[in-house]
Parts: C-alpha cells; structure tokens; sequence
C-alpha cells in the first residue's frame, strides 16, 4: 500500500469541527500532493491545532472527511496511525526514561522492526549518541526537540507533522532542526503549523492560511507574491479569536 | 494483533516499573503517606478507654489509610503522562486505547498492592500487638485487598485520567472518587474486618464482603472501560 | 425556546394548582395516621378514642402502674370494685361506692384493670406527602441525565450535553428538597436529626455524586472536554447509584415503606396528587432552565454576528 | 386541654414545628428558585430583543 504511487498526501473535504453555534473548522477543502512542504498560517483560535489534530486522528471531524496517504481518518486510523509522525513543540517524551529507553519505549508501540539497529541509527543521526544512556530530564531544550525528531521517525512516517517545531528553540538548536528536516526533505510529506511566516515561507512548498476555521488563502508557493501574502495574514491575525 | 497489543501492554508495564524503580516517587510519597496516617490514627485513638477493642475498627483504619493514599497515588501516575504530552505521543501510535487502559491500571494495582502490603504489618505492629489474632482467617485478607485495589485502580485511573486535565486535580478526584468508592469500600471493610475477628460466623459475613467487592470490580471496571476510549481522546 | 417556555408556564400552572390541592388534602382531607398508642384512666371524649384497655394483673406490686384506673381485683376469694388511689409493696387502697378500701399485698390473688386507649396522632407523617414524591422526582431526573449523557457521548451534539447539565440541575435541586424534608422527617419520628442509616446514606452518597458533576464541570476549562467529562462522569454516578442501594440492603434499615394497600383512600389520592403534580414542577423546572439556557445561546450568537 | 388529652397529643404537639419547617423549606425553596428563573428568563428575552434589533438593523444596511 504504502509503495504505491500516490496522488494526494492529503485529501480534506467540507471538513467541520464544531460544538453548538462554535465551529472550530467550517467547511475546509483543500488538497496537498506528495512529498509537499505545507505550512498553515493563522491568528491564535484559528483552528490550526484542531486542523492537524483531525488529521492524526486524535479528533474525529464533525462533519466531512480528510484522507492521509488515501486513508480515511476516522475509518482507517489504525493503519494511518503507522504511517504518520508528529513533531510538537512539546518534547512527549518521558523525562524519566534515558535517550534510549525512550525511543526503545515507542519503538514497541509502534512494533518497529530491529528496534535496536533503529534507534542506535537515529540516535547518530540527531547527534545525540553521546548521551543515549542520560534522562532526557537532564536535557536541553535543544536536545529534547532532537530526539522528539528521532521519536517521530522512528516508525518511518510517510507524513510528518509540525506543531510550533521552532518555538522555544535557541538558534543553534534551530539550525539542526533546519538540517534534519532538509535531510528528510524529499522522502516526506510535511504539514507544519507556523506563527514565524518567514520560517513558514522559506521552508514551504504550500502555504495555507486559516482564520476563523476557514480557509483564507491556500496556494502554491511559485504562486505566492510574499507582499500580498504577508498583508493577507496580517488582516487575518486582526480578526483574533474566531 | 493481540501479540502487538500484550507486546504493547508489556512494553507500557515495564516503562511505569522503570520509572518508578528510577525515582520511587510514587512508592515513596504513598508509603511515607500511609505511615503518616499511622500517626493520625494514633492520636485519634489515644483517648479511646481500657475495654476499647483495636481489631474492631482495624478494617475501616486499614482502607482509609489504602483510598487516602490511593489517590495520591492515582494522581501521581497520571501527572507523569500529562507532564510533556506523552499520553498524547500514546494516542498518535497505533496502540488500541483499551490497551492504554489496562496497562495504566495494572501499574497503580501493582504500587498500590505493594504499598498496601508494607502498610499492614507495620499497622499490626503499632496498634494491635497483644490481640488475639487467627492466622488461618488473617490469611484470607490477601484476597479482599487484591480485589478492593482491582476496583480502585480501576476506577481510579479512569478519574484520575479526567481529574489531571482539571484546575485543582486532588480535590476533584478526591471528590470524584470517594462516592463513587462507597460501594467498595463497604464491602472491603466488611470481608477485611470479618478476617480479622476470625470467628466461624465471620466467614460468611466474608463471603458476602467479597461478592460485593467483586461485583462492584466487575460492573465498574465494564463501565470505565467503555468509557476511557471517550475520556483519553478528549 | 418560546414552545419551551409556554410549556414549562402550563406545566407549572397544572403542577402548581395540584400540588396546592394535595397540600390541602394532606392538611384537611388525608386522616392523621396513629403513631402507637397511649394508655389513659378516664375515658376523654376524643376523637382518637382507639377503645377500652383491660389487663390482667397476677402480682400485687404491678398495680402500682396503674394507679387511677379502674381495677377488679380479688382477694381472700372476694372481688372488690373501685379506683385504685394508692399502690405500694404493701398493698393497695381502692375507692369504691362502700368508700376506701385496702387489700394487703398477701391477701391479693388477681386483679383486672380498666381504662382507655387513645391513638397519638403522627403529624409527621404529613412530611410524606411531598417527600416521597420529591425523592422519587430526583431518581427520575438523575435518570434523564444519565441518558442524555449516553445520548451525548454517541453523538457528540452539544444539545445532549446541555439536557444532561440541565436535568442534573434539577437533580441538584429535588435531592437538596429531599435532604431537607428528609432531615426534618427524621427528627419527627426517630428524635435525631441524622442516623446513618442505609437509606439515608446512600442518599447522602448520590447527593455527593450529583455535586461532584458539577464539581467535574466547574474544574474543566475547555468545553468539548468538559461535556465529554461530565458525561462519562454522569453514567458512571448512575451505576454507582443503584449499586449504593443495594449493598446497605445487607444491613436492615429504619426508613419506612409504603405498604401494598396500607393507605386509606383519602390519603393515596393525595399522595398521588401530589406526585403528578410535583412530576409537572419538575418538569417545568427543567423546561425553564432549558429555555434560560437556549436564550443565552442565541444571545451569544447575536453578539458574535455583531462583533463580525 | 386537660392532661389526658395533653398526653395523646404530645407527639402531635413536638412535631407541628417540624412539619411546618418541612412544608415552609420546600414551598419557599420552590417558589424562590422558579421566581429566580422566571426573571432571568425576562431579563435574557428583553437582552435577545435588544440585539435582535441590532443584528435586523445591521443586516438592513
């Protein structure tokens, strides 16, 4: 299934989040071809975070549907499960356990083959081997989000989403965040939430703006005049919280 | 599919013993916890006359100790989750949610089995020394514990799973969980105070404590676990 | 909102018209019940006359009892008739037509006495009217709650989450009536004013469950979450509810229960007109709470079309 | 009242305050709660009038 070629990476219709008169997504559309850089742009309350949580199956969408790598969110969450990652601005992992332990811990979860050779491999790739054996509790902000990357490839997503990957980070640590993902760049479908357009822009290959759980604007990147862009978000972030 | 999900289910056991064995943080605050109590009860006690009888309310003492440091426990186990999104990393992986469940329960089961283990002969030790006591009905109260800890730990973790997303997590678990506990706790203190008087009426006084136990164990643990699926993804 | 509103004015018109009635009826129609009995010498033109009292007495020292009533007693083979006037170890002195007489202790072979029988009228009992069908009235909302709330966790519509809020609302409401009567009830015809009895707390454990829902609801932050909570919370009080009940049946309790048959008409009809009439209040509590909340829903949408 | 009756009615005599406190708790506690409503309902209908106005107005515009 997965070595198929496929058309879309996602497939979002009519898509509506929504609890009485408050409607966090109202009827988004849109569609994002393989190995896309997408970055969703949008004042606080705009419904990013609910968006990219309707799309790794932690919510379940009131009405419409959206399909990663072709699977439905809702019908086929177990078998999408396996096929996405997600990289948060929070670490999630725990700080009790070492380096290790950690990636060992999900590696199970997620039934990862010769888990040993894997997570000795990631942890190389982050540069983080030096320290496989300490608590992550003993961790830098830096080295957290770098082996939060290590846990999210684990499994080899297809797709990987970004939830504020560079808040919080000093520059260096942004650097090899910037290195990691330009690494992974053409082998992965990335949906990234943003509130640094810069950042947003210059990493995406489409960009995305939500206000008020709709879609404003939603275009390629070739397309995309930054002046314009940037004036169009700006007259989102007044409307504030939808 | 179920190899995946016990490999699962072990691999989540392991990592909450792990954890505990690296910082005792549980073990320690419900042990020291439950030795506090020890003290309390002391004091309320201290006034009690000469003809006052300790294995009469012994059973009530015991289980007040277990729910009160149950609860520090629960909370404890599911702040650990909460902390950096890790339950959130659980709900992404492919894990069935009932899994989640199980796995949570069957951790604060083991803690709390062994704290409440450390707790009773350290209660036999200070406060009924000199009692009569019946060895062969003493041996019965293993029971009455696994199965009170199997209903508390598994109403429990599902509370605890609401109470850590809640400003003022002790007070609304306590407030959750000690009316929803009575049933239990009833029973539990009757089976447990019948094993320790050790008398052959009591024994059927016993059986009836433990049907009630296991009865409460089977309805509210089908409950909590229909509804954790609902609760966890919130 | 406007068909809930008119429905809830009819409920409470029709629910309060008969609660009046059967408050009426309890005080002017329903009879007062007998609470035991009490044991007098004289005979007193009294409706409560229940009807005479005789009791065979075979030991002088009992009639010291009974001092003031009316005995036959038999002596050396001899019956003397009169009004006791004085009792003691030794004997006792009657008042007869012949004027006093007194029998020695030794001489005394049997004695019957005579008096009266009176009913103690039970007003007390006058709490059971609306007490009952209040308690029943909190069950049944906490029904309704839990139903909703199953309604709303399959469907995830907030409509069932504000029915749920709303019947536990109510609940809240008819279980603190209930405590109220029920504590005053307790003081009437037990002398305390609690007793944890099997009844009593299990109905104080449910008033706990229903206050802790909302306990549950205050502490959430974020809306969703805090009706999905709610909900869960909400099934989980009804099941622990009846298994509450259950479990203390072990123990055998004081609280009384009606009886098949055990009510004079005039009472059941006033019972169950106040029970009718305290479901309508309910009911039109429950549809005015509902009305109160879609207003403030459709005030909230038109404050956010105005600030658009 | 003479003694005898005083002695039949005792029970009736030490309850009276008690059923009075029953009946006054639930008749006021009922009339308190749905007055309250009844005027937050007044209140909340003539706000929607005022805003409904405003919103018909806005839209007419």
């Amino acid at each position: 299934m997965g070595d198929e070629p496929q058309t879309t990476a996602l497939e979002v219709r009519e898509l509506t989040r929504a609890f009485g008169v408050r409607r966090a997504l109202d009827g988004v559309s849109f569609e994002l071809p393989p190995y896309a850089f997408l970055s969703i742009f949008g004042p606080n309350g705009a419904g990013k975070t609910t968006l990219v949580k309707v799309l790794t199956t932690l919510l379940n969408p009131t009405s419409g549907n959206a399909k990663v790598l072709g699977l439905d969110v809702v019908a086929d969450a177990v078998e999408m499960r396996k096929r996405i990652g997600l990289i948060s601005h929070n670490p999630l992992l725990y700080p009790d356990l070492t380096a290790e332990e950690n990636l060992r811990f999900f590696s199970e979860m997620y039934d990862v083959p010769d888990a040993r050779g894997r997570v000795a491999e990631l942890l190389e790739a982050v540069e983080l081997d030096h320290r496989r054996l300490d608590l992550t509790r003993t961790f830098s902000r830096g080295m957290l989000q770098r082996l939060s990357i290590a846990r999210a490839l684990l499994h080899r997503p297809e797709v990987i989403f970004l939830d504020e990957p560079y808040s919080g980070l000093d520059p260096h640590a942004m650097d090899i965040l910037d290195g990691l993902i330009a690494q992974i760049r053409h082998e992965h479908t990335f949906v990234m939430i943003s509130h640094d357009l810069d950042k947003g822009l210059e990493l995406c290959s489409h960009a995305l703006i939500l206000a008020r759980g709709r879609i404003v604007m939603y275009e390629p990147r070739e397309a995309i005049d930054d002046a314009a862009f940037r004036e169009t978000y700006r007259s989102t972030v007044g409307m504030g919280v939808a | 599919m179920a190899s995946a999900s016990m490999r699962q289910f072990k691999a989540m056991l392991r990592k909450d013993v792990v954890m505990e064995l690296r910082t005792k943080e549980m073990l320690m605050s419900m042990g020291l916890y439950s030795l506090l109590t020890m003290v309390v009860y002391f004091v309320a006690l201290s006034q009690a006359g000469a003809g006052f009888d300790p294995r009469d309310i012994a059973a009530g003492l015991l289980w007040l100790a277990f729910i009160f440091t149950s609860m520090l426990g629960l909370n404890r186990s599911l702040v650990h989750e909460k902390d950096q999104g890790c339950l959130e990393a659980l709900l992404l992986s492919p894990v069935d949610r009932p899994v989640i469940y199980f796995a949570k329960v069957t951790g604060n089961l083991l803690f709390l089995l062994i704290v409440e283990a450390l707790t009773i002969p350290v209660f036999a030790f200070l406060f009924l020394q000199g009692e009569t006591i019946d060895l062969r009905t003493m041996a019965l109260i293993p029971l009455v514990l696994v199965a009170g800890s199997i209903g508390i730990a598994g109403v429990g973790t599902l509370l605890a799973t609401m109470s850590v997303n809640t400003s003022g997590k002790d007070f609304v678990l306590a407030m959750l969980f000690i009316p929803l506990i009575y049933p239990l706790l009833l029973g539990a203190v009757m089976a447990t105070g019948a094993a320790i008087v050790g008398t052959p009426e009591a024994l059927g006084v016993f059986w009836t404590g433990m049907a009630w136990v296991i009865g409460y164990d089977v309805i509210m643990l089908l409950a909590s676990y229909g509804l954790y699926e609902f609760i966890v993804g919130a | 909102m406007k068909s809930s509103v008119i429905r809830a004015l009819i409920a409470l018109v029709v629910g309060g018209a008969l609660t009046l009635a059967a408050f009426l009826g309890a005080f002017f129609w329903a009879g007062v019940p007998d609470f035991g009995f009490v044991r007098t010498a004289q005979q007193t033109d009294s409706v409560r006359y229940q009807g005479p009292f005789v009791q065979d007495v075979d030991e002088a020292r009992y009639l010291r009892n009974f001092v003031g009533y009316e005995a036959d007693i038999t002596a050396d083979g001899t019956l003397t008739e009169g009004r006791i006037t004085e009792a003691s170890e030794d004997g006792v002195t009657l008042e007869t037509d012949a004027g006093d007489v007194t029998i020695a202790a030794a001489d005394f072979d049997s004695a019957q006495v005579h008096g009266s029988t009176y009913g103690r009228p039970d007003w007390g009992q006058k709490i059971f009217y609306f007490h009952v069908p209040v308690a029943e009235i909190s069950f049944i909302v906490f029904g309704f709650a839990a139903f909703y709330s199953i309604r709303f966790i399959m469907t995830r519509r907030r409509e069932y989450d504000t029915k749920a809020r709303v019947s536990m609302e109510v609940t809240l409401l008819f279980v603190m009536f209930t405590m109220a009567t029920g504590i005053l009830w307790t003081r009437a015809a037990w002398g305390v004013w609690w007793m944890w009895e099997p009844r009593l707390t299990t109905y104080f454990i449910m008033t706990l469950l229903v206050i802790g829902y909302f306990v549950l609801r205050n502490a959430v932050e974020d809306e969703e979450r805090r009706a999905l909570y709610a909900a869960a919370f909400g099934i989980l009080a009804f099941i622990d509810a009846p298994i509450s009940f259950f479990i203390t049946r072990l123990i055998p309790s004081n609280h009384p229960v009606i009886e098949r048959g055990g009510l004079e008409p005039p009472m059941l009809a006033t019972f169950i007109i106040a029970q009718i009439g305290m479901i309508l209040l309910g009911y039109a509590i429950y549809q005015l709470r509902m009305g109160e909340v879609l207003l403030r829903d459709r005030i909230e949408h038109a404050k956010t079309l105005l600030e658009r | 009242m003479d003694a005898t009756l005083k002695e039949v009615y005792s029970l009736v005599l030490t309850q009276w305050p008690l059923v009075a406190g029953a009946y006054a708790l639930l008749w006021t506690g009922l009339v308190v709660y749905v007055g309250l409503a009844l005027k937050r309902l007044s209140e909340l209908g003539k706000q929607l009038e005022v805003l409904e106005a405003a919103v018909a107005r806005r839209g007419a515009e």
